[in-house]
């Protein structure tokens, strides 16, 4: 005969000792800024200024908003290399409209329309084609800024109206930027996508194993596509920022932020394999970065001298976990 | 006397450029002069016109007295120096220019006019049959660059009818793209006689192409180089003659005007007339520009000697 | 599996000479063979970058950071033909090849002894390895007239009608030819990029592979920034700047695939044959430079839509199966 | 070559001397543990391996058995014991070491390369040589189509790429392996799993082979008759820990099941009364263009209808197209006499048409997200609203189904990677259940699960068919499609070959039908 057992009660949750959290990655970061922070503080006189506080977050909110969008499209297992180039050919066609004699509100639905337009290329490509997204977005990313040359070629576009200058120049109170508002807000609705709603939860599914999530209902390429084009709309709306703080369009314009971004997520805390990440892991990487570049910046640090820092800062935070477990494990030979 | 001294930063398009080490040699003997002055050197490493931007609101922060800029990009800079200015910052820019609401006074090395004419007339001067020549230009975006191009444009048909520009590239100022730019001339024009690059990259990518392609004494490499850079190529013959100003004497000026600006001594304003020490003056036209120099021309007769300077 | 790789190789090779002819009725000199053979000059550097991309992208990972280690390499090589002309030119090549190879090195033990994810490691690298140059050379160029003659001509001496860096590139394409199909390391490079869980499986060490692939790209890496430095003459920070996605572009081009285990040494050279072709010939044939840089884009775009036509896997057919029997 | 080796292979085994009285263990385990984050997996066990003799671990899902091979190949390190080989004390720190010392194996999962050549799969890592160190592929493809012809397993073409190999040939190759490495221990995990019949006694005439070369044996199933069929030894694990071994010839299964379960279980099929109503799904003219052909048949209310098949015969890919994850090229699919057409698998779950796939780590579980997750995932439109996840709707969703189904977790936020890989399938059935369907597809639903789990599974599926539902169970288990079927349809080379109703029906026919032989 068969016995049957009661079912075994599963609890929800272990409980979890305290160390797990204050080890996780996010209390790592804000260790991390409050000591650059403080680190600054003591190496420059100029650093604890409220205006220059605020002159500190240009450096990343415009980078930051894409790292916004590109940390759910890494977590979902994709990612778009060719965000810079849509920022410059969103850019050019603003100018083209400025040209026209577009005023400040079309100027920004244009910025918003083509960035959504290059991330919806790149989408279809990626879930129509099946190709792989690091590939299709090298290619984009040449063919886009490709574009922005071949409308401008040696031309500038200025001449943005006085109104437009706002949005990347502009104050909402105090010291408090426009673009600095933005991208709380932003990083506020990201947070509240990803963690809190049944989208997010499918783009962690995604990222773990899509096969999986394709035979439990869920619409990978259509989430895929959206991500794709989310991505481009924060490019797009990056666009209107930089050419409004810039007031003037080269293609050039915003040559690197695809690394810049990238780095920003994984620093963040995102697995680049997918599957993994946080929206304030982002967030917080977002002002070390800030940070790093504008203490640096303020004690007259070259450029490429900083960016050690970061490409160090990136690698450290990255193994410091793994080589405190391993030693803690004793596995360390 | 820390407090009181005058801190001006010389900004520069990238850091590396000898052009520019040149130049703060100038300013730092601007800055001993002057006897009260810091000068900061720096820039980015990238040439573009948003890391400039970054270096210029470090600088902002720290409260410099001044800053004398050469620009990635004429217009892109113009909110931040704006900003620099509103909190009472002194901004000039130098060698390659800001739109005019950017700065108080611009600086050009030399007058763009003069350049233009005379990058055309290095070729010019030893293609007395005339013939096709061709511009091998640093990043389309370059203001300076494109203002010598233009004015040479517009000086060719009445002073040089005989030589004739076929094309103007673009080697963005990286020596493997005006490799490949250089050498798509040579081919595409057979019968290209000189290529005149007004900036030292290409200059050097350009000779270097014609030294390898044993075209030396068919094609003549021409344009703007530091005499250091581009001795070889004038001892191998593969070019006759390149012109440039004095990038010490422009550093110098920068900083000289910066200060004088600075601690209120001048005013800039069309029509003024400037001291600039050892340099000389200059008087500003009605965009609140002013040229130093004339270019300065290098061959064979003297390129050892100013090799050893610049 | 020998004839599928064939077929897309031949697929590619015909793209090149299809591309060839084009160009040829705009530009008619380009298809004689002096010239095609100074655009395969051109390309070596190119070719032998993409090789040693493709031994690591095949083991699934990949390396950002080679042009910033050519930049670095190149950089310490050529300050010390600048402060020490007496040293000869192979031994330079062999201080670039170990310079390279301690730069991959350091990536190859990242990521095989922490085990973080290449892309990462080398997006750090990519920027510490170009810091690295500024630091070492105080920001300042080498410029042609600190360089010994012999540093900048050694590559352009003609040796059987080709110059020395055409035959330097042969010889890499067949040395990596014969490691790729031929050694153990060449084929355990592939196998982890199939399987690597098979690869645990089947006695291969995967860490110490990966840190060998890190290895090689960083040897290839160091040796090309000789070739770069002593080919367009001047030594700066800015080097081969973002050159690293041509790199990738060619291997992709050339039908290798991003997520491991299918490439070949055939696949890499075409590829960067195909790019060093466009980039050539756009100034020949007059298109605006302004143009160059969307059609390599919408090269790259059209070469992977093609590869993934050919990489699709088919149904496994059973009603075929039935038919037959 | 083929004579000798089938004579080798016809020949009657000598009877292993001293079976009574084994010789000298080939492979000493004793004190193994190992832990992993929050899972003891192993703790103090022992097992031995001699040569010539086949050993069968046994033990439930989780029990431990796959990581102990992962030791004994050298993948995972021991916490805590002791490895010694012919009473050599050893470390086997690599897989590498291990294959050193002639250990391989045939893992659970079917770990192969894909992309690579029949030939190099098997010599890869040991391939022939020249003098100059260079691999030498005649030699390497000779050797290949010789190993394969030894093992009766010649119409393997050395050359071919392993993905255009069915799941059983790839097994051989994997089995060719193992044999080209002169190996002295041959583990094998669950090898039967994904055989048919046929395959299994090919496999089974392997390993008779390689007991006659004096090979020690280990092998790990959960299904009797084969262990009795085969195995010499036994070796019981029970949680992480060994509770008993001897000679399968002194044990009765019920003694082994009572050490494995620690209680007796006698897995009987559930005693059904069904209550058949109306169609609920019908199919007909189903068509693919390479895969299957004119598929057409009915399920009722209240039924379960089996699919029965070879291993390759089709029934996954029917499945999957009428889940909507496969496209058909013609046919017509409806429920309760609407016609669908599903274009995507969440069309059909939305229509109440749920398929539990067979591939439990590709199509199944998501591996990085927490048990409830994976149960919630295709629901989250329920435990969700608008949009707004709500996390106690998934946990109480999650906990009903997976405390049916008897899930072995220590919570309910453990991530299922952790788990054994049959209490991930539970965790899979259990999320497409949770979805609440009208028609639940179950492949291979029981395939690598142990025998208490099995019971769990079958008497589920019975509640299920109780309360309304219908079942269509793709099995290529006998004794399940006639234990648990209502009617049951045979498939073979992607097309229909015949329909029975269960009753009276008998294994042979189902048999013959699958393979096509007319009585
Ligand atoms: N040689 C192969 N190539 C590609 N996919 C395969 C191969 N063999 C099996 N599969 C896949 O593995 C799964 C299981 O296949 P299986 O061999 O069980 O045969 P099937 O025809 O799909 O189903 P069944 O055995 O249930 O009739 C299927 O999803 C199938 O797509
Ligand atoms: N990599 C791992 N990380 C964490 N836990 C693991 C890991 N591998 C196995 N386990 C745990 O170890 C225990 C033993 O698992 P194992 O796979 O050895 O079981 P098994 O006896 O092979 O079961 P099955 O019959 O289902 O294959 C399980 O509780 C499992 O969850
Ligand atoms: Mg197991
Ligand atoms: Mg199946």
């Amino acid at each position: 005969m068969t016995d049957t057992p009661a079912p075994r009660h599963i609890p929800d949750r272990l409980d979890k000792p305290l160390s797990s959290a204050i080890f996780s990655w996010e209390a790592l970061l804000v260790v991390i800024a409050v000591a650059i922070f403080a680190i600054n503080s003591f190496a420059s006189p100029y650093f604890l200024d409220p205006w220059s506080l605020s002159d500190l977050t240009f450096n990343f909110t415009e980078k930051g908003l894409i790292a916004l969008a590109m940390a759910l499209l890494i977590i979902s297992g994709e990612i778009d290399l060719s965000v810079a180039a849509i920022v410059a050919l969103a850019s050019t066609m603003m100018g083209m409209a400025v040209q026209a004699g577009a005023g400040a509100p079309v100027l920004v639905l244009i910025g918003i329309v083509v960035g959504l337009g290059c991330g919806a290329f790149n989408g279809l490509l990626v879930t129509r084609l099946g190709l792989p997204s690091i590939v299709v977005t090298i290619g984009t990313m040449s063919l886009f800024r490709g574009i922005a040359f071949i409308i401008l070629g040696d031309q500038a576009y200025k001449g943005y109206p006085e109104s437009f200058a706002f949005f990347g120049q502009g104050y909402v109170w105090w010291v408090f930027s426009f673009e600095l508002a933005l991208f709380l807000v932003a990083a506020l609705i990201y947070w509240f996508v990803l963690h809190r709603t049944s989208f997010g939860r499918r783009v962690f599914a995604i990222g773990s194993n899509p096969v999986a999530c394709q035979f439990s209902g869920v619409r990978v390429d259509r989430i895929k596509f959206i991500l794709f084009c989310l991505t481009g709309l924060m490019s797009g709306i990056a666009s209107v920022l930089i050419t409004s703080r810039l007031g003037s369009t080269r293609p050039s314009i915003a040559q690197g932020y695809e690394l810049e971004a990238i780095t920003m997520v994984v620093l963040g805390g995102v697995s680049i394999l997918g599957g993994a990440g946080s929206i304030l892991g982002v967030v917080l990487a977002a002002f070390i970065m800030g940070l790093v570049t504008f203490g640096l910046g303020l004690l007259n640090v070259p450029g490429i001298v900083m960016s050690i820092f970061i490409g160090l800062l990136l690698i450290i935070v990255i193994a410091l976990p793994i080589v405190w477990r391993r030693l803690r494990e004793g596995r360390f030979a | 006397a820390y407090a009181e001294n005058v801190k001006i930063a010389l900004v520069v398009k990238s850091l590396g450029n000898g052009f520019f080490d040149a130049a703060n040699k100038g300013a730092e003997e601007a800055a001993k002069e002057l006897g009260d002055v810091d000068v900061i050197y720096t820039g980015p490493t990238k040439a573009t016109a948003e890391a400039q931007i970054e270096v210029i609101n470090s600088l902002i922060a720290q409260k410099v007295n001044a800053i004398a800029v050469s620009a990635n990009d004429a217009d892109a800079l113009v909110p931040v120096l704006k900003k620099a200015m509103d909190r009472g910052i002194t901004v000039i820019s130098w060698d390659s220019g800001v739109a005019k609401e950017g700065r108080q006074l611009h600086l050009n090395p030399s007058d763009t006019n003069l350049i233009g004419e005379t990058i055309i007339k290095l070729a010019a001067d030893y293609l007395p049959e005339g013939g096709d020549v061709a511009i091998l230009s640093a990043s389309s975006t370059a203001t300076n660059q494109n203002a010598w191009i233009e004015a040479a444009k517009k000086v060719l048909p009445e002073k040089f009818p005989k030589i004739k520009l076929v094309a103007t590239v673009y080697g963005d100022d990286d020596s493997a793209k005006s490799t490949d730019e250089a050498k798509g001339l040579l081919k595409s024009y057979p019968n290209l006689k000189a290529i005149i690059a007004p900036t030292t990259v290409g200059v050097v990518a350009a000779a270097q192409v014609v030294t390898d392609e044993n075209l030396i004494g068919k094609v003549n490499v021409t344009g703007l180089a530091l005499p250091s850079e581009f001795k070889k190529f004038i001892d191998n013959g593969a070019s006759q003659a390149v012109a440039l100003w004095n990038p010490i004497d422009l550093g110098y000026s920068a900083i000289y005007l910066a200060h004088d600006l600075a601690v209120k001594k001048e005013e800039a304003k069309p029509g003024a007339t400037l001291s600039i020490g050892r340099v000389g003056k200059v008087t500003l036209d009605d965009t609140n520009s002013a040229a130093m120099a004339p270019p300065f021309q290098f061959d064979k007769t003297n390129i050892e000697k100013f090799s050893k300077i610049y | 599996m020998k004839n599928f790789f064939k077929y897309r190789e031949i697929w590619l090779l015909a793209g090149i000479v299809l591309l060839i002819g084009l160009i040829s009725t705009r530009f008619p000199g380009f298809a004689n063979p002096a010239n095609l053979r100074q655009v395969f000059n051109d390309t070596s550097i190119l070719m032998i970058l993409a090789l040693g991309q493709m031994v690591v992208i095949l083991t699934r990972s990949i390396d950002l950071s080679m042009a910033s280690n050519l930049c670095f390499t190149g950089m310490v090589v050529a300050m010390l033909n600048a402060a020490h002309p007496a040293i000869p030119i192979p031994a330079l090549i062999v201080i670039a090849l170990l310079v390279g190879l301690v730069l991959g090195a350091i990536n190859g033990l990242l990521v095989w002894r922490l085990n973080i994810p290449s892309i990462v490691v080398t997006l750090g690298t990519l920027t510490i390895y170009r810091g690295a140059t500024f630091v070492v050379s105080g920001g300042a160029w080498v410029n042609a007239d600190q360089m010994s003659s012999d540093f900048i001509n050694f590559q352009r001496a003609a040796f059987l009608g080709l110059p020395v860096l055409s035959w330097i590139a042969i010889a890499v394409i067949a040395l990596f030819f014969v490691v790729m199909t031929r050694t153990q390391i060449g084929r355990s490079i592939h196998a982890i990029g199939v399987n690597p869980t098979a690869s645990v499986y089947a006695g291969i060490d995967v860490g110490r592979t990966k840190f060998i692939v890190f290895c090689i790209s960083g040897m290839i890496g160091g040796l090309a920034g000789y070739l770069w430095i002593s080919r367009y003459v001047i030594a700066s920070v800015e080097v081969a700047n973002g050159y690293e996605l041509n790199i990738i572009a060619a291997c992709v081009i050339g039908g290798i695939s991003i997520a491991g285990g299918i490439g070949s040494v055939g696949g890499a050279v075409l590829g960067a044959l195909f790019l060093g072709i466009i980039s050539n010939a756009l100034p020949v044939i007059n298109i605006s430079p302004f143009w160059q840089m969307a059609i390599s884009g919408s090269a790259i775009i059209l070469a992977v839509v093609l590869n993934a036509r050919g990489e699709r896997r088919q149904g496994r057919i059973i009603l075929r199966k039935a038919e037959a029997a | 070559m083929d004579t000798t080796a089938q004579h080798k292979m016809e020949t009657e085994r000598p009877e292993p001397s001293g079976l009574s009285q084994p010789s000298a263990p080939r492979l000493t385990l004793s004190g193994i543990s190992k832990s992993f984050p929050g899972v003891r997996a192993l703790h103090n066990v022992s097992l031995s391996l001699y040569p010539g003799q086949v050993t069968a671990l046994i033990g439930e899902n989780g029990a431990g058995k796959s990581t102990l091979v992962k030791i004994m190949t050298g993948i995972y390190q021991p916490d805590a014991g002791e490895i010694s080989i012919d009473g050599q004390a050893t470390a086997l720190p690599s897989a590498h070491a291990a294959f050193g010392h002639g250990i391989t194996a045939i893992h659970q999962e079917t770990v192969l390369f894909d992309d690579l050549s029949v030939a190099e799969n098997i010599f890869l890592g040991h391939a022939p040589r020249t003098r100059f160190g260079i691999i030498d592929w005649r030699t390497m493809r000779k050797n290949a189509r010789e190993v394969l012809e030894t093992m009766r397993a010649g119409h393997i073409d050395a050359d071919t790429r392993l993905k255009d190999l069915g799941i059983a040939n790839k097994h051989l190759v994997a089995v060719a392996r193992a044999m080209s490495i002169d190996a002295r221990i041959v583990i094998m995990d669950e090898p039967t799993a994904a055989l048919s019949m046929k395959e299994i006694e090919e496999l089974f005439l392997l390993i008779e082979f390689l007991k006659s070369e004096g090979k020690a044996v280990l092998f790990i199933s959960h299904k009797f008759d084969e262990i009795y069929r085969i195995a010499d030894r036994y070796t019981v694990f029970r949680d992480g820990e060994m509770v008993g071994e001897g000679l399968l010839k002194d044990a009765s299964q019920g003694q082994i099941v009572r050490m494995m379960v620690g209680r007796n279980v006698d897995h009987i099929f559930p005693q059904r009364e069904p209550k058949i109503g109306a169609p609920v799904l019908s199919v007909a003219g189903l068509s693919h263009p390479t895969e299957f052909d004119d598929i057409g048949f009915e399920l009722r209310k209240g039924e379960i209808l089996g699919f029965y098949g070879l291993v390759g015969a089709g029934r996954s890919e029917v499945m999957q197209a009428i889940a909507g994850i496969t496209r058909t090229s013609r046919g017509t699919i409806s429920l309760e006499g609407q016609a669908i057409a599903p274009k995507s698998a969440a069309d059909s779950i939305e229509a109440g048409i749920v398929y539990v796939p067979e591939e439990r780590g590709k199509q199944g579980v998501v591996i990085g997200l927490p048990i409830f997750q994976n149960v919630s995932l295709p629901s989250l439109r329920r435990t969700s609203k608008s949009g707004v996840l709500r996390l106690a709707e998934e946990f109480s969703l999650a906990r009903s189904y997976t405390e049916r189904l008897d899930l072995r977790a220590s919570s309910l936020s453990q991530d299922v990677g952790t788990l054994s890989g049959g209490n991930q399938q539970k965790v899979v059935i259990a999320k497409w259940l949770a979805t609440a369907p009208k028609v639940i597809i179950l492949d291979e639903p029981t395939k690598g699960i142990d025998i208490g789990s099995k019971a769990a599974v079958h008497g589920f599926m019975a509640e299920l068919v109780a309360q309304g539902l219908s079942v269509i169970m793709v099995s290529s288990e006998l004794p399940e499609i006639l234990g648990m079927s209502d009617r049951v349809v045979v498939m073979r080379e992607g097309r229909i070959a015949a329909t029975y109703d269960n009753k009276g029906l008998d294994a042979e026919t189902l048999v013959r039908t699958a393979a096509g032989i007319v009585a």
